[in-house]
């Protein structure tokens, strides 16, 4: 939301929520999840520079929105699966920092018991099915919660978030194929960061808007704004009402950057500095805060309290995951079968 | 006691288990409205509706998949690959999300579901048709490795496999759909990762699985009429693997052939042989013999294919070798 | 082409392949070719009955206005993949009936020395690059050698038959996707049979109209009618003069039916003996040869002599692979590396 | 002689090569533009442009068989794989369509082509991220498997691959590229199926290869100073195996560890055994000895992932075991 556009609601009393039964409360928790990532993310590549955290960590910084948009519009029995970027969709699904945290350090008490890791978020009980490496690799178990809810007679949903090259991969469209067909209610959500790595979308997908690669199957399907968080969560409401009440399929393409590298490794060469830049105007947490502050949901102090608030519970996160202890080495074998 | 095929067997067990549970289901190509490829869903449709009963479009990826996220939540899917050929295009699936959710997710979730089809050379398919999987699927651990090679076990093994709460690999053949066997008219299950003594001896051990287990005790009947007793061992389940029972054998034998219709390099053969040659060293009265499909891309021509394969005379050749006659 | 519409167009005395280019000779090609391939594939059945053919043996009748009308469009240098359906493409292209049936026959005469068999043929010299038994796995092997005419900087083309079934494996999307991104010369044929096995195409494929599995990519996509052997041939001469001029790539879905069972041991109890009857009066063979005749090109005395003259090579074609040598043993482990 | 790093000898290799035959060309994800996940193709696109150093998208399946493809017609293509943990998804490609070609078109087309990419547990990657997986790949047939574990093995084989005529399978290791060696200026190559004596030594014969070498010889290392002379054996090549090398020393010391970081059951260290307990039966005086990785998905953890991969101490005891001491 650009703060002109802000402005003009504001003078027409009209904040663009008003038909989505979205308490003041509901906002603010919107907007607390968001910042929350944003700071967890951070604090997480200076524990990641401290060596406190190994391996790949992809972080989420500037796509808040899109996680935490979708993830609200959802109910407790819902399902969703995610790829190795998958911090942020945990933490906006409810997790608290300290699990999410002790699973980068590879600590016992991580949301995976450290076994995981950064690309392997996982928290059975609220519905979180998971962060995975292989890209294009979940979205059939996606398919799969989805069917199974069907097939079970209830209405849950499943959610699947993606990046838009791993749309390229053929078990992707085997899924959208077998979604359709069969009306799983699962709602695909890309999330369009226009880069795979370094690779930019036009070079590694043809066609035109990514949303399209549904057209050949004739999903509902749609671009939405996933620099806001409100555009995402409407977007996503429709789309899960669908899904409950005819149990079809939908494809959303949010369109999203990534304001830091692809993983901590990145020296992001690829794009120019004008074009960060130019995308970090419309941080999703800076225009939306102001949007909260122009209707008088926030105030620019309660954002500062909430924002010390959060840097606390993470710093307590940092402290917890640091004083965690390892796993016993005889998790080792464990769990390899049940 | 009836008489079942192969097929029937295995049929049989899927339906008691599918009536026992509602949360087992079938998935696959061709199995419901065409009864299976090879007739081993036949009538299942029928029984079952096709909520439980489903065709899928040809994507072993994508529907090896969405059975894994299936599991995830409670179901039992039985996913039936036409043939095992087909399910390389699902090896990801299958390695990375099957294998490994439960170990990841530090055991929060589990991953029931059973992938089952004919494995191995049938007859005059050629390269892309015949092909002997197990030793690539029994390599990684997380997975279950199942190989019947009669009606009874069949239909005990499966019913284990579907009661199983981790992802069973379940290879049968086509050749061996139509061989039949005695089965128990009451309920009964075979236990994952024990073997079976298929015949008794006393001279050398054989041992063999799927439908190498006919070629193995033909071979014995051959030896038998030399005066040589072979015991033959089928170990049912080749991961885990009965290694007791065949180390028994080998320290009362003190000898051992082992026939596969795989490929030889790092096959399950190869792997039986080095437990062998390691934990029974000492008992030992000559090396391991492999007896393996020779480590070529499967020829369509007739004589060439049966030269592929093993047989009986050359089970016999490998056990006159190890007992240096 | 009913017998109606080829009444008026011959009232009209404008045969419709007036625009292309093709001799009479070159129409009676087309004609000999069809019926060539009807009658290898009716000896086939007959011979695998006998035992005389192990394996799979799938038919390519009722299909050959596809396979003939496609090639007849090509040049030597162009390149032709296909599935494991492949003795249709392979006599399009020329190959002698002997080789093709010994191949079945599984003897060292074979156009694969008796090593491929009926799922396998090949025929490097006219660059008929093989059958494939995976279903969707040859297509990207097709843009691969678009991929290579295009590094050498040929204007040669390459074709890719499959089956509708196949266009919903991942690796074909895929192919598509890398197709269009780097704009190939390659023309991807689906060959619309209806079913893939015992499964119609409206269970296993999602969305309408087939070819617009390819909107996705912005592919040039079109649905001719495969029963045409002339329409299939002007379908693909546009498609190739695209690909060679411009190095564009092109999905034709060409509607055909099979008349027989998926292979010889499917009982096709999935279809109506009616939709069958009703697409025979269609026989691509039967309307051609009418159309033929009805421009005087070719009579029915000529037909009839032409057909005996066939069956007499397909005759000695079966001869010849009963007296030809099994492949020798050493033949075994022959070819495993080069 | 310059001083390397692998990826530099790759990298040498690679564009010697292209600069040597117009028909080798590269492919993969980010190897132009980024100049490679792991900066082995560092370079490459400026030097040759983007003809021939492409850059793919995420389609591992798909890119594959555009290789393999192209490679029917003359192009040799060298495909670059981020990892190979990726590639799993191409094994239909490579088994069914690379490996078996040559052979099903009774050799009317050849396919020169090679797959590369780090293979392997690196560090802290978690489970879909570490696999070694050369223990699939070296039982098909009709592929060669090779693993460089230095800047000169590197460079030699990796021209010898791309000359060959055959699909290679070429296997690096993530934590080794920046690994340092000498590599003569002039042109070399390495035969295919050559191992090599990276360590010579009397009293037991430890085999490795790619970066199970270094551990290999960080144990030679400490033996020695026990007073146990240790021979290490690096096979280079995986398929062809170098039986001829591994015998001779292993007839010479009478004792063998193979040290692999793969997957033990049915694994490439296990039929090396097989071979050596087959073929030199007599010669051994203790069982063949294997450290693998453990038999599990790779935990994320520091502390489990050390514990589950083999090192010097490990090897050692094994040694020493071997030896009854
Ligand atoms: C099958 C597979 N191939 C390659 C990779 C390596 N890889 C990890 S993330 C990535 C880029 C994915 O981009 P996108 O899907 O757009 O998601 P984003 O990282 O932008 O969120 C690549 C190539 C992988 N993990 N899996
Ligand atoms: C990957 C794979 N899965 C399954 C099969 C078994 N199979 C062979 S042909 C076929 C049907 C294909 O139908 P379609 O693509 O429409 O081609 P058609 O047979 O109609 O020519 C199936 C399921 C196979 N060969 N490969
Ligand atoms: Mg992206
Ligand atoms: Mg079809």
């Amino acid at each position: 939301m650009a703060n002109a556009a802000v402005k003009e609601l504001k003078e027409a009393k009209k904040p663009r929520w008003k038909d989505l039964n979205l308490s003041d409360d509901a906002l603010i928790e919107m907007y607390k999840k968001m910042l929350t990532i944003r700071r967890f993310e951070e604090r997480a590549a200076q524990e990641y520079g401290k060596g406190k955290i190994g391996g790949f960590c992809h972080l989420y910084i500037g796509q808040e929105a899109v996680g935490v948009g979708a993830i609200s519009a959802l109910r407790e029995d819902d399902y969703i699966f995610t790829a190795y970027r998958d911090h942020g969709q945990a933490i906006a699904r409810g997790m608290d920092v300290k699990p999410a945290m002790a699973e980068l350090f590879g600590k016992a008490t991580g949301c995976s018991s450290g076994i995981g890791g950064s690309m392997h978020f996982f928290d059975a009980e609220r519905h979180f099915m998971g962060g995975y490496g292989i890209v294009g690799g979940h979205p059939p178990l996606a398919a799969g919660t989805a069917f199974a809810t069907k097939y079970q007679g209830k209405d849950s949903v499943t959610i699947c978030f993606f990046g838009e090259a791993s749309s390229n991969q053929g078990v992707f469209h085997e899924t959208l194929n077998m979604a359709m067909l069969w009306k799983l209610p699962v709602i695909f959500i890309c999330e369009n960061n226009w880069y795979g790595m370094g690779t930019a979308i036009e070079r590694a997908s043809a066609g035109g808007d990514l949303y399209d690669k549904a057209a050949g199957y004739h999903m509902d399907r749609a671009a939405v704004d996933g620099m806001d968080v409100v555009a995402t969560y409407r977007a996503v409401t429709e789309a899960v009402q669908r899904a409950r009440a005819n149990s079809t399929p939908t494809m959303l393409e949010a369109r999203t950057y990534r304001f830091r590298g692809h993983s901590m490794s990145d020296p992001g060469t690829y794009r120019s500095k004008d074009e960060v830049e130019e995308y970090k105007k419309s941080d999703p947490i800076v225009t939306f805060g102001a949007e909260l502050i122009a209707f008088g949901i926030m105030t620019q102090e309660k954002i500062d309290a909430l924002d010390a608030e959060i840097k606390q519970s993470v710093q307590e996160a940092v402290d917890f995951a640091d004083n965690s202890p390892e796993p016993p080495l005889d998790m080792l074998h464990k769990n390899v079968y049940a | 006691m009836a008489t079942l095929q192969i097929r029937e067997a295995l049929n049989q067990a899927m339906c008691e288990e599918m009536e026992r549970d509602q949360n087992v289901f079938i998935m696959g190509e061709e199995v419901a409205q065409y009864n299976g490829a090879y007739k081993v869903t036949q009538g299942m449709l029928k029984k079952f509706g096709d909520k439980r009963v489903i065709d899928t479009p040809i994507t072993e990826a994508g529907f090896a998949g969405i059975g894994i996220g299936a599991a995830m939540v409670g179901l039992r899917p039985i996913v039936e690959m036409m043939t095992w050929n087909f399910a390389i295009l699902a090896f990801d699936q299958i390695m990375n999300n099957a294998a490994k959710l439960h170990y990841m997710s530090a055991g929060q979730f589990k991953i029931p579901i059973v992938f089952r089809g004919p494995n191995g050379p049938a007859h005059m398919l050629g390269a892309q048709h015949s092909q002997a999987l197990e030793s690539m699927l029994a390599h990684v651990p997380g997975l279950i490795v199942m190989t019947p090679s009669n009606p009874y076990d069949a239909k005990g093994l499966m019913k284990s496999a579907i009661r199983s709460d981790n992802p069973v690999i379940f290879l049968e053949s086509e050749l061996m759909y139509g061989q039949k066997g005695e089965v128990p008219d009451e309920e009964y299950l075979i236990p994952i990762g024990k073997g079976d003594v298929k015949r008794a001896g006393a001279d050398v051990t054989i041992i063999a699985w799927t439908k190498m287990v006919a070629v193995a005790l033909q071979a014995a009947d051959e030896l038998a009429k030399e005066g040589i007793s072979a015991e033959v061992i089928d170990p049912r389940t080749i991961r885990p693997l009965d290694e007791d029972l065949i180390l028994e054998s080998v320290r009362k034998t003190n000898r051992c052939v082992i026939v596969e219709d795989s490929w030889p390099f790092a096959s399950v053969g190869t792997e039986i042989a080095h437990r062998i040659h390691t934990k029974a060293f000492d008992d030992l009265d000559a090396p391991v013999e492999k007896i393996n499909a020779a480590d070529i891309p499967m020829p369509y021509a007739n004589n060439l294919e049966q030269e592929a394969l093993p047989n009986a005379a050359k089970v016999v050749a490998a056990v006159k070798k190890v007992l240096y006659r």
